[in-house]
């Protein structure tokens, strides 16, 4: 006597109704949030590809290492940053965002270590956000990075350009070790002025002790580097630096 | 130092300075909301203060007409919420932490009174109308609405167990039959192990102590044997 | 002149075939547990909705529910299991086993709950291992699911057969509730004994402390049910109990 | 209580019976893997006491005798480690855990050791013939074949130090090519964000210091001007 | 480098040969304590194991019995321990985090067990003369039994509520006795272990749920009117 | 239930009544000092994020110029904090929670500040000073004055590695001074606080490495030899 | 060095001098503290074990008279305590994490057991009084206070549980009247203070608790009918 | 209650008496310890003060002799716990974790201030002798002992450092000869002590550290040539 059957017909029914309508948007976005979590794999470990790549720079290799790795950006763009488009749209990009927001961060990281090493400058969000424009149907809101992924991503690459910094060093390419350390003390100073206000600054925080790590690595490897120099200059005899340290 | 003196590049400079300015701006937004939440937890509070009352035996329609002046003052609120948010279209679940707890309790009342009134579930169109809301600008996100559910369900035992001890023996039957159609409903839903599971966890031990009371009641042969009110309001013998 | 180029060709040309082989090694196996990791999410998404689906069972549905429920658990060993099987062989079992054995487990708790619910058995690890075969291609060596992720799984059964008896209880069903305690209270105890010399076992100690709080739970429920019943046969006048208990 | 009494049902008993028999053979092969890790471990501890000689620049031949002795010695080991898991076949990733950081170690030995002889680095299929492991088998897993190298790497920087304070001025150069590839080729392969790559990282570091003496020893015209021993070994010069 | 590999000087070789065969010695020592704690753990634990049948209101005298028998067995291997330390007087404290932690399972097991059979609390003095031990020599350290007593305090709840639902109505008066008797007791010591003392917090929910327990029988007039058999054990009544 | 609407006694009544105006004007003064705080904590960011410029060479004066401003504008915000203060005697440390944090960044901002202009520690004193603050009605705890001298210890490694890439050799000098002074000072002090226990022992490791920069330094013959500007501030050979 | 050893400023010096005799002094003032709240807490571990008899039906005269004689003591302490005060004013907040956590406790026992003796809440100001307490000088913060008096309301499920028990089926009404109103009083207030807000969130559950023996007592027409007692003192009926 | 006051067992209120007074005898026995250790502590980190003078190049032979004064100090704390354990023999490891940390850092300051005097180890038997210490009843834990030693190492690089700053140029051969000599003989030890294990592993940074400075004088022809002054203590050519 106490199955659903027995409250009064309409009533009962609406309220079974509601149920299904409960169920059936559940299911649908615990089967949306799987397959946006799987889609936010594929971007990190392809990324991450890209990210290895860059590394492979060296002093006679820059163009050939950085054609390759843009090109396999560009691969991680149209593949797999396109499907999360396809599953986003209006309210999920926040509601779902825990799911897709590593593969993002991860993707921002990449995007931004190939523009450094291609030009020493920083690729702006805006510029991000516009190659993902042509993945959208034009009559559906395009997806957008948020600020905070792109904040999170970029606190990321501080950690491969000290990586970066320190490699050039041992390749004696010191101006360029010393841009990078400018550079990354840039990003570190206004971070500190934005981080405090972030929604849910815990990572960031987190992330922000990292990078002072970073940025006191690479300026401790441009100390030593330059200290070595200045005893160059210093010891007797030592007239052309020059043509010796590029040696 | 050879070219390290230099300030950051003007581009770099200027994206961080509008980045600095979208992230003060949501922090105003936040402060808003913050201050909106507030007042929803005040109104809410003190609703939830009247609504005890029917545990200790108070006239039930007396205590329904206060919690129902109410719900036009929450209504109110929530529609200053969705005039906050019209201006930062699809941001609705980034700020969404900030309000969610405050508006399960708000559905939780919602429901509570809405069962007292006809002794049916308050449906979620029905709670977002309640409230003003609507689905496609500033709707009421439904596990929110399932969450408060839950949270409406708990009161349930100690409001049987003291609507038994002030002389009403029919109550345990209705609640019964009403926290056991509810649960059956539930159990249509696949979720995930979150909060609202063990919400909903907790609804079984509701409907467990529940049925105990029935017994208590039903073994007395102190339950009205016939099934006369049907369905219409919980409280309507009382006062 | 720091190219590799430079070193004596035939050893460096060895040398870098063999660090040819192990990117290719790494690549293979990172790309083989990502597909591991998805085929387990999957798993374990599916797994929990036929665990749902039993959940539905009351006093008059019971073959119904269960027939579903079973149907989707075949539905889950064929198209998911069924990939798992595919990408894993020989010593993949071990060495991926953290990449899958969250979805093993759930499937593990799925199958056993739709056993315990039909029969009032434990369904037993070879018998599952026996529906796996017919997934595996005959020349290669099955699938079969190791004895700790079907612990693990088993362990996780206990909880959901804690709600299933606090349902029965509040549906009146005491003798069914009794029978699980004891099932609970004796897996309980069985595993007591083998907890301690499990590879790893600080999870299972975890869920052992879980464990021991369902089966309290149960006991819990089941006394007040029982003094409940003691009380209306003391009462006066109570001389038909039976009819009244299932009434 | 209506048959709570009776013993679990002898299938379960059975079942579990068996399992129990099963773990506690798990557990006793792994006791005897550790028997055989702790012999690893103290031989490996013995070689490397040994190799540390070199920073102390005694004679490298007599240093590297002793060590290849003890090669013999872990190859007995290994082969017993083998036998072991001869009987479960399929298991190997399953106890890897308990001998993965002592062989991490002894790659790091063999491949040290190797480079002195000869200059260039032990490769994988190399390191198994050495320790008579079969991939088929019981191979040895590159990952712990990388990170044992990365282990060596880690070692060069001191080594170069003790060398030139020694009077060995063409070490640096040495060392600085042999990392210098290395690094190139493990540039080459897909990290993920785990214990090999924090290694691989550290070699950056070894790389920059092995440079800075090499640098030291240049400004000094310290180096040697001629490249003439090639790449045969690099303490041939010594002793 | 010149003149570096003069040998240190001969009384720091002695010293550290010295500390070598001490450090052995030890081990060994440690070792040995190992092996035996590995075989108590497993005797208690089986021990335990047969204990928890005592819930499934299995016949109590039965369950009692191979208990009592498990009981010499570890009598053994506390001999051998004993024994162990024999050899090395005034170490007992050295190596106390041994087993400590066994032991104490082992008097919370040794506690219920003469609790059941006796209906009080086992003593200290009581619990050494089981096990064999000799306060003079090697005895049982009194926060450790005061420690295994709190988790023999920590089954009672469970216990009581499955003797109710097995018919013994009279079970939680006695238990009640005893609990209340033995929180008193613990009350007037200034316990400094924070182990201890957390344990013993812990006593007071225990005591509370078993004066729920008795409560809920007691208002349902199922309690025993009588108080005839007294204190003798608190399972006879079964069987 | 009969009887059961009773009010509860005026007494009670009285004191919550009392209480909650209590409350609630302790709520609002706490708003006022977060007020406050916050803007102290936003002031003090941009004043670091611009001494953060000393790294980068920029010259030294027009750093200080700009931080200096900023002095004026905290001293401002701790005369508000002082006067909420003035209102409500003896509760300095009941709020002291909400501002110390703070407190000891804008310290170790003044104490870095001074340092560069001055080459001296930053005095109790004259930090009060600085801030406006007065002993006998809102002073500066000393805990608070000691925690921000120990960060700002935490910034010489930093510094002194990028003077001496930017070329200025001799700052080490100076600085080892300087910190050697203030750690033998501490160092007397007998700190039971854990925090500032443990920040002074993270001073250690500041001197340590300020001393192994000038080793660097002074190995290569690269430190100044004369001994000639004394110590007058820090940073006056740049700009 | 040369030149390295100049000492440093003499103001330095003797800054850290007046330091280390403020850090000594502060440090010697909180073991005086410690030292007598060491002893408020002995006393009041004591007074709880008297109290604790309540539960177990002692006579409750005997139990109160025993109890109100250690109220004095306590009274000589916080006397002591308001001595070492005195020489310190405004510095109650900075020490006064050293003893709330006590004082909570007194204020529960204190609360308690006028609770026994005249049914109604013990004031603040009673409380203040009963420790000689002052004010103006040094006071019982209200949120110690607050807590202490959750404190009490956990204790009352289980004396309702024990009196129901022996026999005093009038207990629960007149414990479900007084936590009705303190529940009801304590919802008024705005909590701020996290912990305190989560120990009235606990009430709730007492209230609950009592609510259920209530109705347990008068389903089975185990309650009085009659109200004639009234007020004054829970426990006049017992002895 | 019928019957529930009867008191608990006389046995078992004489058992909980007895502890009572055991555990209050413990107590008081590590008050006494305590505050023995607190001297030790304040006596050895004035100790430590005067030691750290070294590093600023102090005369040696000035801080040796204060240094030493300091020893007769200690001793007669050491013999203040000796006297204390007299009265309950076996106990030393009972409250070992009491002082051994305080007693790691003394054995570290005598060692390191007996090597500053002799260029030697001091040796187990040597700290024993030096606090009056007697293996047969109160000695010296022979992992206290390694332990202080490590300690002591970690020191090394920072000396050497200074001194080479300094312009003690033979310094870092030295203390090269002397920790390679003192890592060889802890390498011989199989350490299964965790914490002695780690602080071991921290030695070999040590060496590394010590090698590179002796690296930078050696390339810069810093280093003296001759061997002349032999092994007799590290800081004889100061002052
Ligand atoms: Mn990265
Ligand atoms: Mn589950």
């Amino acid at each position: 006597v106490r199955t659903m059957g027995s409250t009064s017909e309409s009533s009962s029914s609406s309220f079974k109704d509601a149920f299904g309508n409960y169920a059936d948007y559940l299911n649908n976005l615990n089967e949306k949030r799987e397959r946006v979590i799987k889609a936010s794999r594929d971007i990190t470990v392809n990324s991450k590809k890209v990210i290895f790549q860059v590394h492979r720079i060296s002093k006679d290799n820059r163009e050939e290492v950085l054609d390759k790795a843009e090109k396999d950006l560009a691969a991680v763009t149209e593949k797999y940053m396109s499907k999360l488009v396809k599953e986003l749209q209006g309210t999920d990009f926040w509601k779902l965002r825990r799911a897709y927001s590593p593969g993002v961060q991860e993707y921002v990281e990449a995007a931004t270590f190939c523009k450094f090493c291609r030009t020493g400058t920083l690729l702006n969000l805006d510029d991000i956000n516009a190659t993902l424009l042509p993945l959208s149907d034009p009559s559906v809101e395009p997806l957008q990075i948020n600020v905070l992924d792109y904040l999170l991503g970029l606190a990321d690459l501080t950690g491969e350009l000290m990586r970066l910094a320190i490699g050039r060093i041992s390749d004696r390419e010191l101006e360029y070790a010393e841009e990078i350390c400018q550079f990354v003390r840039d990003i570190y100073r206004e971070l500190t002025l934005i981080v405090p206000h972030m929604d849910d600054s815990s990572d960031m925080k987190l992330k922000m002790d990292t990078m002072l790590q970073s940025v006191v690595k690479i300026e401790n490897a441009c100390f030593s580097a330059h200290v070595r120099g200045s005893e160059y200059m210093s010891l007797p005899g030592s007239s052309e630096p020059s043509s010796f340290l590029l040696g | 130092m050879s070219g390290g003196a230099d300030s950051p590049s003007p581009s770099l400079d200027k994206q961080f300075e509008e980045f600095r300015s979208q992230i003060e701006e949501s922090g105003s937004l936040r402060e808003k909301i913050r201050a909106v939440v507030l007042e929803i937890e005040s109104t809410s509070r003190f609703m939830h203060s009247g609504l005890l009352l029917v545990h200790q035996s108070r006239p039930v329609p007396e205590v329904l007409e206060k919690a129902n002046a109410q719900i036009g003052e929450l209504k109110g609120l929530y529609n200053r919420l969705a005039e906050i948010f019209r201006e930062c279209p699809g941001q609705y679940y980034r700020y969404h932490g900030d309000w969610k707890s405050e508006t399960q309790t708000v559905v939780s009342l919602l429901a509570f009174l809405h069962w007292l009134e006809t002794g049916n579930l308050l449906l979620h169109t029905e709670a977002e109308e309640k409230l003003g809301l609507n689905s496609s600008e500033f709707g009421l996100d439904i596990e929110d609405y399932l969450i408060g559910v839950c949270f409406m369900s708990n009161e349930m035992p100690r409001f049987v167990v003291n609507q038994v001890t002030a002389g009403d023996y029919d109550c345990p039957r209705k609640v019964l039959k009403f926290l056991t159609d509810l649960h059956a409903a539930f159990r249509m839903l696949n979720l995930r192990n979150d909060f609202l599971r063990k919400k909903f966890d907790g609804m079984k031990y509701d409907l467990k102590r529940v049925e105990e009371v029935h017994y208590d009641v039903k073994i007395r042969g102190l339950a009205a044997t016939g099934d006369s009110n049907g369905n219409q309001g919980v409280a309507d013998g009382q006062s």
